[in-house]
Order: C-alpha cells, then sequence, then structure tokens
C-alpha cells in the first residue's frame, strides 16, 4: 500500500478542521503558525517605517523633542497604559494555555479581561487626545500651541513632533482596536465551543498578534513619554 | 504550539514572567524620572525595553517551544529594520561633511558681511580705542573692573603678563593665546576662585584683536 | 550611414570634431569632463568585451549544439566549481576596480576649490535665477569667467529641481530649505545647455538656460553693463522700473505683451478688462486683481488657464509691486 | 512535437487527458471568481496583469508618439505628466510586480512540488480580490484624469504642489502592497512546509528558489511601501511636514523610506524571470542546469543584497557623499550573484542539444537582453558616471532593459513553455519564431537609441527637447510601434492556438519536474495520489550516464 492509498484511506476519520490539502493536522499547524510569525515580522517592519521618523525626525530636532514631551506628556498616563497592556497581555497568554488544555469556562472570561483592559487603554489614549486637540497641539499645519517666532520656528518644529506622536500612537490604537475585535469575534466562537484543544491555532494567532501589539507599546513608550 | 506534544508552561511561569515586566516597567519609569543625560536615557530605555521585548518573546509568545525558523524569521526582521535606520542616519549625521570641509556658502557670507561692518565701525579709531568701545558696548564692562577690584569676572587691570592660578590649581601667563581663548571658550580654562558664568557673546577675530591691544594698556 | 554609425558606436571616432565629443559623450567642456570620459570608457570598453565574450558563447552554442534529432544524448556535465569560482572572482576584481576610479573622480568632482568665484543659484517653478554676490547683481542667465573655478550654491523656493550642465559632466539636485553645491572649471568660452533633471511638474521640460563662458576681459565688461543697468535700476521708478522688473521677475516667460496666449493670460490691456475665472465668476481687473493675483496669484485664476503661477509674496518690495502694477496698467 | 518520453514516476492513471480538467471541472462566472483552485487564480492573474500592461503599453506609445518630434504637440505638459506617471504606477504596481509570481508561480508552485494547492487557498483568492480592489483605484484614477507625481511620488511636489488625485493613488498602491505580501507570505508557508515526500531543497525546481527568493523579498520590503505611502496620505491630507521642508521635514528622507521598498521590488520583477529562464534553458537544451547550488545561492543573496544598496537611485539627491560612496560599493556587490547566474545559463548550453522552438528564442533573447541590462547598470554604480547619467535617458533604457527585457521577455517565455500545460493546446511555431524576431527587433530599436540619448544628456520626463536629440528619439518611436506590433500579434496567435491549436500531448518539452507529471490541462486536484520525487528536476533521459 504506498503512500497515496495509505492518504486516502485517512480520509474516513478526518480531522474536522484538518484542509483538505494538507496530509495532516501537525503540518497544518506549523503551516499555519509559520503563516502568522511571516505575518508578524510584515508588522514589525511596518512599525519600523514609523520608529524611522521618529528616529530621524529626533535627530533633526532633539530639543523639540525633549521640551514638547517633557512639557506636554504625561508620563503617569503612559505607565498605567503600559501595565493596562502587560496585564493584558498576561490574560491572552493565559487564555491562550485554557484553550489548548480545552478548559472552556476559563476561555471566555480571560478573554473578556483582555478586550476590557485594551478598552480601557483606548480610554485613556482617548482621554490624553482631547486633551492636546483642546490646547491645540495637533500635527501639521493645525499647529496651534505657544506661538512659535519665526527664528525659532527653523530649530524648534513642535508641530513636527506632534505629527510623529499622533502618527505612531495612532497607527498603534488602530491594531489595539483591531485585536479588540478579533478577541470579541474570538470569544463568540469560543461561547460555541469550537475553540477547543485539537482546533486552538485561531486562540494562538489572536495571541500572538495581541503580544506583538503589546511589544510594539513596550518600545513606544519610552521612547515617546520618558526620553528626557 | 507545535511539535507533538504540548508542552504546558507552568502557571507561575505566566505570573513570573508578568511579575518581572512589572517590575522592568517601574525601572524604566524611574530612570526617566531621575533624569539621566539624554544620550544614555535613550540606551538604557531602550536596554530595558528590548529585555521585556524578549521575555514577551520568549515566553508569552512560546518562541522557547516553537520551530527555529519562526526564532529566525522574528530575528531577521530586526536586521532589516537595524540597516534600515543605520543607512539613513548616517546619511543624516554625515550630510553636511563635504561643506564644512570647504566651508559652506551661509558661514563665509556672515563672516564677510560681519568683516565689513566691522569695518565701518573701526573706521577711523585706533584699536585700542575701538578696544576700548567694545568693552564698554559689548559688556565686559559688567564682570570685569579696571581698577583691580575682584568682581565676577576677574579685573582687566595689569591682566597682560600676569601670571594666572587656574581653578584645577595649573598655572599660566595671560598673553594673547589666552585672552583670544577665554573669549571664544570662557569655559576652558577659568581662574581660581571665580564661577564659570562667562558665555560666548559671538565675538569675532577683529573684535578679539582689538579688545587684547585695549587689555595691554590697562597697566 | 550605418559604417559611420558603427564605428563610432564602438567609441573609435575619439577624436571626432569638436573638444573631445565622441560618439556616446558630450563635448568635454569642462575640467572634469576628460577624467569623468575616461572612467565611462573604461566601463564601456570592461562591458563591450564581457557582451562579445558571452553572447558570442551563446550563438556560437546556439549553432554548435542545435537539436538534430530529438533524444540525441547530451554531456551530463553539472557544473564545475572551478569555472564558478574564476567568473565569481574576476567580476569582483573589476567591480572594485570601478568603483575605485568612479569614487575618486567623483570626490574630485564633489568638493569645490577653496578659492572658488562664488555665484547662487535660486530654482523655482520653472525658472533659474542667478545672484553674484560679491557684485551684487541679480541676472536671469549664467555667465561665467573662463578657465576659473565656479562654485554654485543652490537652494530652490518650492519643489525638488536638478541642475544639470551635460558638457561639465556636472549635476546636483537644488533641495528646497537646504544648500547644495556644485562647481566647475570651464577652460574654453562657449556656451552650453542647462537642464532641470529632477520632475518638477508642468515646464519641467522648458526650465532650460545656458552658461555662457567668456573670457577675463568680456566678462568684466559683462559685469560692468549689468552694474550700470542695475544702478540706473536703482533710480528707475514707475514704469520703468516695472518693465524692468516684469524681465527680471520672469514675468515675460508666461504672460505676452502682444496678446498671445502663453502659460498666462496676455497683459496689454488688462486692467479694467472683465475677466471669467474658472470657477464660473466673472471679475473686472483692477489694481486689487492685479495685486492679488502677483502674491497670491492661485486664488482667482481665469477659465483656460493652469493654476501654476508660483506667489511672489515677499518677494516683492512694495515700491517694485506699484511699479509692476503701474507698468501692465501702461499697457493697452 | 516529441514523442512521449518514458517517465520513472509517470503515474499511469495521470497519462489521459481526463475530459474533467481545472477548466471545465466547474462552470459559470461564480465558480471562477470564488475559487480556491490557484490554478485558476493563476488564470485569473495572468488575464488581469496583461489587460493591464496592454493599458500601461498604449500610454507609453502615447508617450513614444509625443516624443517623436523635439516640439510638445501632441498632449499638453501636463497631460504627458499624468501619461507617463500612469504608465509608471500601472506598470510597477499592477503588472511588473505580481507578472510572473501571481501567475505563473501560482499555477505551477503547488505543481512542482507535487501538492494539491497553496498553503492558505482562501488567503490566496483574498490576495487576488484586494489586488483587483487596489487596481479598481489606479483605474479610476485614470478615468478621473489621472495624477501628475511620477510614479515615485517624491515629496514636496507629491505633498503640496501635485493636482489630480494623489490620495486615491496613494491608496491603491497602499492596498496592492498587501496582495503581494499575502502572496508572499503564502509561497514561503507552502515551499517550507508542504514538499512532496523525498523532494530536498536541492531536488527543488530553480523556479521555486527564484519564488522563494522573491517572496521573502515581498513580505519585508513592500510593508515599509506601506508605511511610506500612508505617511504620504497624510502628508498631504493633514500637513503632517514630516517629508515637507516648508514645515520643518526633509525631502531626501522621503527618499530613502521610497527607496528602501523600490529597490528590493525591482528584484521581487526580476528574480522569478531568473526562475523561469533557469527552467527553460535547462529543459530546451535537454542538459541540466550548471552549477544548481551557484544559481539557487545567488537568488537568495541577491534578495539580501539587494536591502543594502538602495541609495545608488540618490547619489544626487542632497545624501551625503560619504553614504553615497558605501551604496555604491554594496551595489557592486549584487552584480556579482546576477553575472554568476547568466555565465551559468550560457553553460548550461555547451555541449547541449539545444531545440530552435519559440521558448528558446525568447530565452536567448532575454540573456542578449539582460545582458545589455545588467553591464549598463555599472554606469549607474559608479558614482563619477552616474552625475553625468542620472535620471537622463540612459536610466530610462536601462531599467526597461532590465525591466522590460527581463521581467517581460521572461513572462513571455513562461507563458509559452507552460501554455501547453495550461490551456492544453499547442501554439503555432513558425508564427511564435516569426514574431519572436520582430519583437526582439522592435524592442532594441526602441530602447538602444535611449542609451546614446541618455549619454549626450537628455534628461528623463521631458515633454519637449531640445533638437539634437531628435534622431534617437525618432528611432526609438519607430522601435517602440513595432515591438508593439510585435506584442498585438502574438496576443493573437496565442489566442487563436485557444480554439484551433493542436491538442497538447501530456509532456510536449519532455520536461522532469513534477508539474508535467499530471495531466493535461490539469486535474482539479493536480494529481491522484501524491506523487513522490525520486529524481531531480533537471535529469533529463538524454544526459548520457557518465562522468
Amino acid at each position: 500500500m504506498n503512500a497515496n492509498e495509505g492518504g486516502a484511506a485517512a480520509n474516513a476519520d478526518r480531522n474536522p478542521y484538518l484542509a483538505h490539502h494538507f496530509l495532516d493536522k501537525f503540518q497544518q499547524d506549523d503551516a499555519v503558525k509559520m503563516g502568522m510569525w511571516l505575518f508578524l515580522v510584515q508588522e514589525l517592519l511596518f512599525f519600523g517605517g514609523l520608529f524611522m521618523a521618529y528616529i530621524s525626525m529626533r535627530f533633526l530636532y532633539p530639543e523639540t523633542f525633549l521640551q514638547e514631551a517633557l512639557a506636554h506628556l504625561d508620563w503617569r498616563l503612559g505607565a498605567i497604559n503600559t501595565v493596562a497592556l502587560l496585564t493584558s497581555s498576561l490574560t491572552m497568554a493565559l487564555a491562550v494555555r485554557a484553550a489548548q488544555q480545552g478548559k472552556q469556562k476559563q476561555l471566555v472570561p480571560l478573554l473578556g479581561v483582555t478586550a476590557v483592559l485594551a478598552l480601557a487603554f483606548m480610554g485613556i489614549k482617548y482621554f490624553e487626545y482631547s486633551h492636546k486637540i483642546h490646547d491645540g497641539l495637533m500635527p501639521g499645519i493645525y499647529y496651534a500651541g505657544e506661538a512659535v517666532g519665526a527664528v525659532e520656528a527653523v530649530h524648534h518644529a513642535p508641530q513636527i513632533f506632534f505629527s510623529v506622536y499622533f502618527m505612531m500612537t495612532g497607527v498603534h490604537g488602530l491594531h489595539v482596536l483591531i485585536g479588540v475585535g478579533l478577541i470579541g469575534y474570538l470569544m463568540w466562537r469560543a461561547t460555541k465551543g469550537e475553540m477547543n484543544e485539537n482546533n486552538y491555532s485561531f486562540v494562538d494567532n489572536v495571541g500572538l498578534y495581541w503580544h506583538l501589539v503589546d511589544l510594539i507599546w513596550i518600545f513606544l513608550f519610552p521612547l515617546l513619554y520618558l526620553v528626557k | 504550539m507545535s511539535g507533538h506534544e504540548h508542552e504546558h508552561m507552568p502557571l507561575k511561569t505566566y505570573f513570573i514572567i508578568y511579575g518581572a515586566l512589572l517590575v522592568l516597567t517601574v525601572v524604566t519609569v524611574g530612570v526617566s524620572v531621575i533624569g539621566l543625560p539624554s544620550t544614555l536615557s535613550i540606551v538604557v530605555a531602550m536596554a530595558v525595553a528590548t529585555v521585556k521585548a524578549v521575555l514577551v518573546g520568549t515566553w508569552f509568545m512560546h518562541l522557547k517551544y516553537d520551530r527555529k525558523f519562526n526564532v529566525f524569521v522574528f530575528l531577521a526582521s530586526f536586521w532589516f529594520m537595524a540597516i534600515f535606520f543605520i543607512f539613513t542616519m548616517t546619511d543624516l549625521s554625515s550630510r553636511g561633511d563635504i561643506l564644512a570641509v570647504t566651508g559652506n556658502f551661509e558661514q563665509r557670507m556672515d563672516e564677510a558681511i560681519a568683516s565689513e561692518k566691522f569695518d565701518e565701525e573701526a573706521g577711523d579709531m585706533t584699536p585700542e580705542e575701538l578696544g576700548a568701545s567694545l568693552y564698554a558696548n559689548k559688556g565686559c564692562v559688567g564682570c570685569h573692573s579696571l581698577d583691580g577690584s575682584k568682581m565676577v569676572g576677574p579685573s582687566f587691570k595689569g591682566l597682560y603678563g600676569r601670571e594666572e592660578v587656574m581653578a584645577d590649581g595649573s598655572k599660566l601667563t595671560a598673553d594673547d593665546a589666552y585672552i583670544k581663548e577665554s573669549i571664544l571658550e570662557p569655559q576652558a580654562k577659568i581662574v581660581e576662585g571665580y564661577a564659570p558664568v562667562m558665555q560666548d557673546l559671538g565675538v569675532t577675530e577683529d573684535e578679539i584683536v582689538a579688545i587684547t591691544a585695549y587689555i595691554k594698556t590697562l597697566k | 550611414m550605418i559604417p559611420s554609425l558603427l564605428l563610432p558606436l564602438l567609441g573609435l571616432g575619439e577624436a571626432a570634431a569638436g573638444q573631445g565629443k565622441t560618439f556616446w559623450m558630450p563635448p568635454q567642456a569642462s575640467t572634469l569632463a576628460p577624467d569623468v570620459d575616461k572612467v565611462f570608457y573604461f566601463i564601456y570598453w570592461v562591458d563591450i568585451a564581457f557582451f562579445v565574450l558571452m553572447m558570442g558563447a551563446v550563438i556560437f552554442f546556439a549553432f554548435k549544439y542545435k537539436q538534430k534529432k530529438e533524444g540525441e544524448k547530451t554531456s551530463s556535465n553539472k557544473g564545475s566549481h572551478s569555472l564558478e569560482l574564476v567568473w565569481a572572482v574576476v567580476p569582483l576584481i573589476l567591480s572594485v576596480v570601478m568603483f575605485v576610479t568612479g569614487f575618486r573622480v567623483y570626490v574630485e568632482s564633489v568638493i569645490p576649490p577653496a578659492d572658488s568665484y562664488d555665484v547662487r543659484v535660486v530654482a523655482q517653478k520653472w525658472s533659474w535665477a542667478f545672484e553674484y554676490p560679491s557684485e551684487g547683481i541679480e541676472a536671469s542667465e549664467l555667465v561665467v569667467p573662463a578657465d576659473t573655478n565656479v562654485r554654485l550654491t543652490m537652494s530652490s523656493k518650492d519643489v525638488l529641481h536638478s541642475f544639470f550642465v551635460p558638457d561639465f559632466r556636472v549635476k546636483k539636485d537644488v533641495v528646497p530649505g537646504r544648500y547644495t553645491v556644485v562647481w566647475f572649471n570651464a577652460p574654453e568660452p562657449g556656451e552650453h545647455h542647462i537642464f532641470c533633471t529632477e520632475y518638477c511638474g508642468d515646464g519641467h521640460s522648458v526650465m532650460l538656460n545656458t552658461v555662457k563662458v567668456l573670457p577675463q576681459d568680456e566678462y568684466d565688461a559683462w559685469l560692468a553693463s549689468q552694474q550700470a543697468v542695475a544702478e540706473a535700476e536703482g533710480d528707475l521708478t514707475g514704469v520703468a522700473l516695472g518693465e524692468s522688473l516684469f524681465t527680471k521677475k520672469a514675468c515675460v516667460g508666461c504672460h505676452s505683451i502682444d496678446g498671445t496666449k502663453l502659460v498666462g493670460p496676455p497683459m496689454n490691456g488688462l486692467s479694467g478688462r472683465t475677466e471669467e475665472l474658472a470657477d464660473g465668476t466673472t471679475i473686472v481687473a483692477d489694481d486689487d486683481y492685479i495685486r492679488e493675483s502677483i502674491l497670491a496669484p492661485t486664488t482667482k485664476v481665469v477659465a483656460g488657464y493652469a493654476p501654476s503661477m508660483p506667489p511672489f509674496e515677499g518677494q516683492l518690495s512694495e515700491t517694485e509691486i506699484n511699479a509692476l502694477i503701474d507698468y501692465i496698467k501702461s499697457l493697452d | 512535437m516529441s514523442p512521449q518520453t518514458a517517465n520513472t514516476y509517470a503515474h499511469p492513471e495521470n497519462d489521459l487527458t481526463p475530459e474533467v480538467n481545472y477548466l471545465n471541472a466547474t462552470k459559470g462566472l461564480k465558480s471562477w471568481l470564488l475559487t480556491l483552485d490557484h490554478k485558476r487564480i493563476g488564470v485569473m492573474y495572468l488575464v488581469t496583469i496583461l489587460t493591464f500592461f496592454m493599458v500601461g503599453g498604449l500610454l507609453a506609445l502615447g508617450i513614444r508618439a509625443e516624443l517623436f518630434t523635439p516640439e510638445g504637440d501632441l498632449f499638453t505638459a501636463a497631460t504627458y505628466n499624468k501619461m507617463f506617471t500612469l504608465h509608471g504606477a500601472i506598470m510597477v504596481f499592477l503588472v511588473l510586480v505580481p507578472a510572473i509570481p501571481a501567475s505563473i508561480g501560482n499555477f505551477v508552485l503547488p505543481l512542482m512540488l507535487g501538492q494539491k494547492d497553496v498553503a492558505f487557498p482562501k488567503l490566496n483568492l483574498a490576495s487576488f480580490w484586494i489586488y483587483i480592489f487596489g487596481a479598481a483605484f489606479l483605474v479610476f484614477t485614470l478615468i478621473q484624469g489621472g495624477v501628475d507625481t511620477g510614479w515615485t511620488f517624491y515629496t514636496p511636489y507629491s505633498s503640496d504642489h501635485a493636482s489630480g488625485s494623489v490620495v486615491l493613488t496613494l491608496t491603491g498602491a497602499f492596498i496592492l502592497g498587501f496582495s503581494s505580501i499575502l502572496t508572499g507570505l503564502n509561497f514561503i508557508v507552502t515551499i517550507h512546509k508542504m514538499r512532496a515526500p523525498g523532494q530536498t531543497w536541492r531536488k527543488m525546481p530553480l523556479m521555486l528558489w527564484a519564488l522563494y527568493a522573491t517572496s521573502v523579498i515581498q513580505v519585508l520590503a513592500t510593508p515599509v511601501i506601506a508605511i511610506t505611502l500612508f505617511l504620504l496620505i497624510f502628508e498631504r491630507i493633514l500637513e503632517i511636514g514630516i517629508f515637507d521642508p516648508s514645515m520643518g521635514g526633509d525631502p531626501v528622507l522621503f527618499q530613502h523610506f521610497f527607496w528602501f521598498y523600490s529597490h528590493p521590488v525591482v528584484y521581487v520583477m526580476v528574480l522569478p524571470a531568473f526562475g523561469v529562464i533557469s527552467e527553460t534553458v535547462s529543459v530546451h537544451s535537454r542538459k541540466h542546469i550548471f552549477g544548481y547550488m551557484a544559481i539557487a545561492g545567488s537568488s537568495v543573496s541577491i534578495a539580501a543584497v539587494g536591502f543594502l544598496i538602495w541609495g545608488h537611485h540618490m547619489f544626487l539627491s542632497g545624501q551625503s557623499e560619504l553614504q553615497g560612496a558605501i551604496f555604491s560599493f554594496l551595489t557592486f556587490g549584487v552584480a556579482i550573484p546576477t553575472a554568476i547566474k547568466n555565465f551559468s545559463w550560457i553553460a548550461t548550453l555547451w555541449k547541449g542539444s539545444i531545440r530552435w522552438n519559440t521558448v528558446m528564442f525568447y530565452t536567448l533573447g532575454f540573456i542578449w537582453i539582460f545582458l545589455i541590462g545588467g553591464l549598463t547598470g555599472l554606469f549607474l554604480a559608479t558614482m563619477a558616471t552616474d552625475v553625468h547619467l542620472h535620471d537622463t535617458y540612459f536610466v530610462v533604457a536601462h531599467f526597461h532593459y532590465v525591466m522590460m527585457g527581463g521581467t517581460l521577455f521572461a513572462l513571455i517565455t513562461a507563458i509559452h513553455h507552460w501554455w501547453p500545460k495550461m490551456t492544453g493546446r499547442m501554439f503555432n511555431e513558425t508564427v511564435g519564431k516569426l514574431t519572436f524576431w520582430l519583437a526582439f527587433i522592435g524592442y532594441n530599436l526602441t530602447f538602444f537609441p535611449q542609451f546614446v540619448a541618455g549619454t549626450q544628456g537628455m534628461p528623463r520626463r521631458y515633454h519637449q527637447y531640445v533638437p539634437e536629440f531628435e534622431v534617437w528619439m525618432q528611432a526609438s518611436t519607430i522601435g517602440s510601434f513595432i515591438f508593439g506590433a510585435a506584442l498585438f500579434i502574438m496576443l493573437g496567435y496565442l489566442i487563436h492556438s485557444l480554439f484551433k491549436g493542436v491538442k497538447a500531448p501530456h509532456n510536449p518539452w519532455g520536461a522532469v519536474s513534477l508539474e508535467w507529471e499530471t495531466a493535461t490541462p490539469p486535474i482539479e486536484h493536480n494529481f491522484h495520489g501524491l506523487p513522490v520525487c525520486t529524481k531531480g528536476p533537471y535529469d533529463f533521459d538524454e544526459i548520457e550516464e557518465g562522468a
């Protein structure tokens, strides 16, 4: 019985979650995991572009980045956000573990806590944004902070700092919202019991995505809020 | 996770990692609140962030148990980002070098305008007379007396040729070079007993020659 | 025509007419040009050698090993490390040699000699302006003394441009907000094209100018005449000043005074004329309209014209604006 | 054509030409538009890409017609600028980037691996529809009057001074990037995780090595253009000022962002072309490829080194001279593996049994054209000559020789080589060979005169030019119309072969890689069982057992 017939015979009791073109579940899991990691690499380079913008603008306007960050960015809010994301990372990791072990009872609440923490993060972000918009600290030509003299504009470009700030935190916030959406969808699927021990790769991948979003905030927080 | 048997990390490990991440956050915030010189603070902040990233990556993202290729892919992305950063920043930082070698246009123009203005100003005055007027309107009068009395700065009376004791104990005689250096870079050599508060007043070469000539006349 | 085409094609016609003009390269009109051409022809001959070697092999093999009948035997050769080593190392060495020769000539072309004669170049959407700071003159053409090092310090008022003189083998982007520097030394008098080689919009292909290289005495005469014009301009007022400004500020390039439609509407008979604007409204061209169209042209654009006039806000003094308006009103 | 060559691991049931194949397995538009079959997706990509190629080609003919005379008398400057911008954008983003990987690659990759489909079929269909969605933006811009920024979107022109729907084009290119990323991701996972039993990395056809290297670049480089376009969209809407000098930004920084993607992407375009040529040169000269590991290794090293050298596009843009020297030196680093590839192809011909058919003509035509393209790149990598040649028609000729001659001629070679497998029909060889000569002569007549115009100093993107360049521009325009005619004739005889062509035998070229082992055209699930790969992809029967 050569390899082909063997493959056909095993079709009868095929794992319902095994796609037709994969030989077995392990090959599928490996493929899905590698696909996810390549997707994460792509996300990293996407944010890499933003970090490049930060580094080059900070190189061109070193004192602006120090003064503006000192004056207008509240590191306490940033720290709370960091703790929120780290905790959500923990609960997400526990959720993935629960899915792997088939503990459905724990899965949904853990995912719920992760989503709540993410929304808290966005809430603080909303508060920070509205405070800045109120003060007129907007990117580019909409900057209406304290009058910047012509001479000073050459060396001091607050609008550039706020452009970089809003771009980085904005894109990161967008990814947090996408994460919340994914977790919501996961919870809906989990309540129907589909996220069990032999089909947890979807939970695993959303977990990886979430850890990556947290990873990016781990670098964003010191660069924007702390470096004096 | 891959591999046929699932390695379940014990619950304890998750909380240890979580604790370590919180501690590191407190550390990085604490360091920034204390405030280090700016380049050092960037290095420390990035080092702490990288440690946190490694923690999240190996444990929470299961890289510890994952196939080596995924780890390689994850690290390879940092290599390509590093190339992008390093090459672009070398460009940004070394952009003016060639022009600096030959003195670019603004510098030459500023010097030309400055020397023109200086010629009108000096006009018919002798260097000593010009030195005296500069002593007045350049602000030297505020800190350096003419009658030997100690003010914010040492007195100009009999300064030229006098042996001065420096803050670090070394001794040197006040000659043209010392006067020129003290005007251009006041913080370089501070006389003992005086505070290093003098600022660079943007005095041009010709003005320094006049001031030195004036100081020589103050015996 | 073919032989005369083929011979220079191989670069053999080195000593063709015109100082150093070869089939491939334009005349060598600067001290830098011969060096650049040497590097060019070195790479050119390496390329010809490789091309003839490799394509010759391809054509030879194609004929020699053409398939006689299906299924005939072929060699079982799968590779030879020694041959692979050779054709990896040889190109590597040649590459390094090319890089070094190219870099040495590049450094020579990039660092202007300290004693160079300074000219300032200002590029704006679709015209070049030249200032000679040591004499305090502005001119719309680049005139330089022969056999002297000339350093151009360039910057742009709006977008990226690029200053290119093919005969000098000289090119550099002109970046807004920064100075970029180019230098050359033209030993022989003559006239050479200036092109803009960085895409800058509609007028990119008409943003041309010429470099006039004059012997020292003619150059001094030209300087004197320019200074005379400048002084005369000093006491010029009213319509006369407006008229000289109309040419100096390159208005003549886009606005005719005899009624022909150029990039912009004709100026003759403008004041008092009702103009139909792009957005359909009609206005009477009065002083305010002319003033506003000079300072911020895109606010009111006449129908059928592109909104491509650069703003002159902050570049003309009050007297100059009034002089221009008077001059335009005097044209009917 | 050739008699059926005995295949050691041929499966009897694959030999028949089944009535039910992937083309007629299911009928109706919906079965095509929502298919998960990689072969159908490949065919749909091919049809879409060739349509956009025609649109881009017509724009090119318009540009060439304008340049026939020195005066700008056919179109206004604004229209001309919009034409060359859209010619560039359509050709790069819609045709050359997906040309070989998405169309031929999608069709051939699973077959070469002996698999039923790519790793993520749904993702494969999603990337096709993302491609169509992104392309819709560019088509809408084309209808709405185009955009005049040049396909490079240099700031501050693109952010402040450009007219036309710039933001629409940027969004379109932004979306197209994701289609490219997802295809790359799909191919990497398929090659890593789904190979036929016994098929080690060294037994894979070189086409797969080329597609692997291409996918690595697609995944790593495309996100950076995504963020660049993202920032440029906000630069134009919110004027955030990072790239705008009047706001304090740096336009040369935009060029770093742009070329960090746009140089590796030229290797996304040309590496699959190398893969195709490695296949056809070996199959049609009936000889094992010369230096398998050298070619495979050079594909991957081109992908790696390709990321280090983007700055040679910016030698004169105000980039620092020191950084320019570094980029110039590293650029020679990528010339070496390309030279190794060309030498190996030529060595493959030695002592082979070279068929004089259409595919081999195009392959040798490719080698001629790519040699000229590659060798002229040395002038642009060397800094002294680049000062004179940058942004002139020399550069236009160089990248057309490399991209148009390289990727397009390889696409034509691939279409002809796998046409029997894709359609089950044979095209007419004599008409094919005649069209080759017409295309080859038309091509060279179009672009070689541009080299001469370029060295004599004619700048690129000029709507009108000084009369000295007239003779070269006229030759180029004549050539472009000949080349256009040749392409239309080719389209004609290929479509003709669809209906009236001779039924293709099971393995017309006698190739031994796995994709020839399935039926012609393949059944919907490619293979009945799971083919086992017992010997290398180039061990032809004609090769005599010897040394």
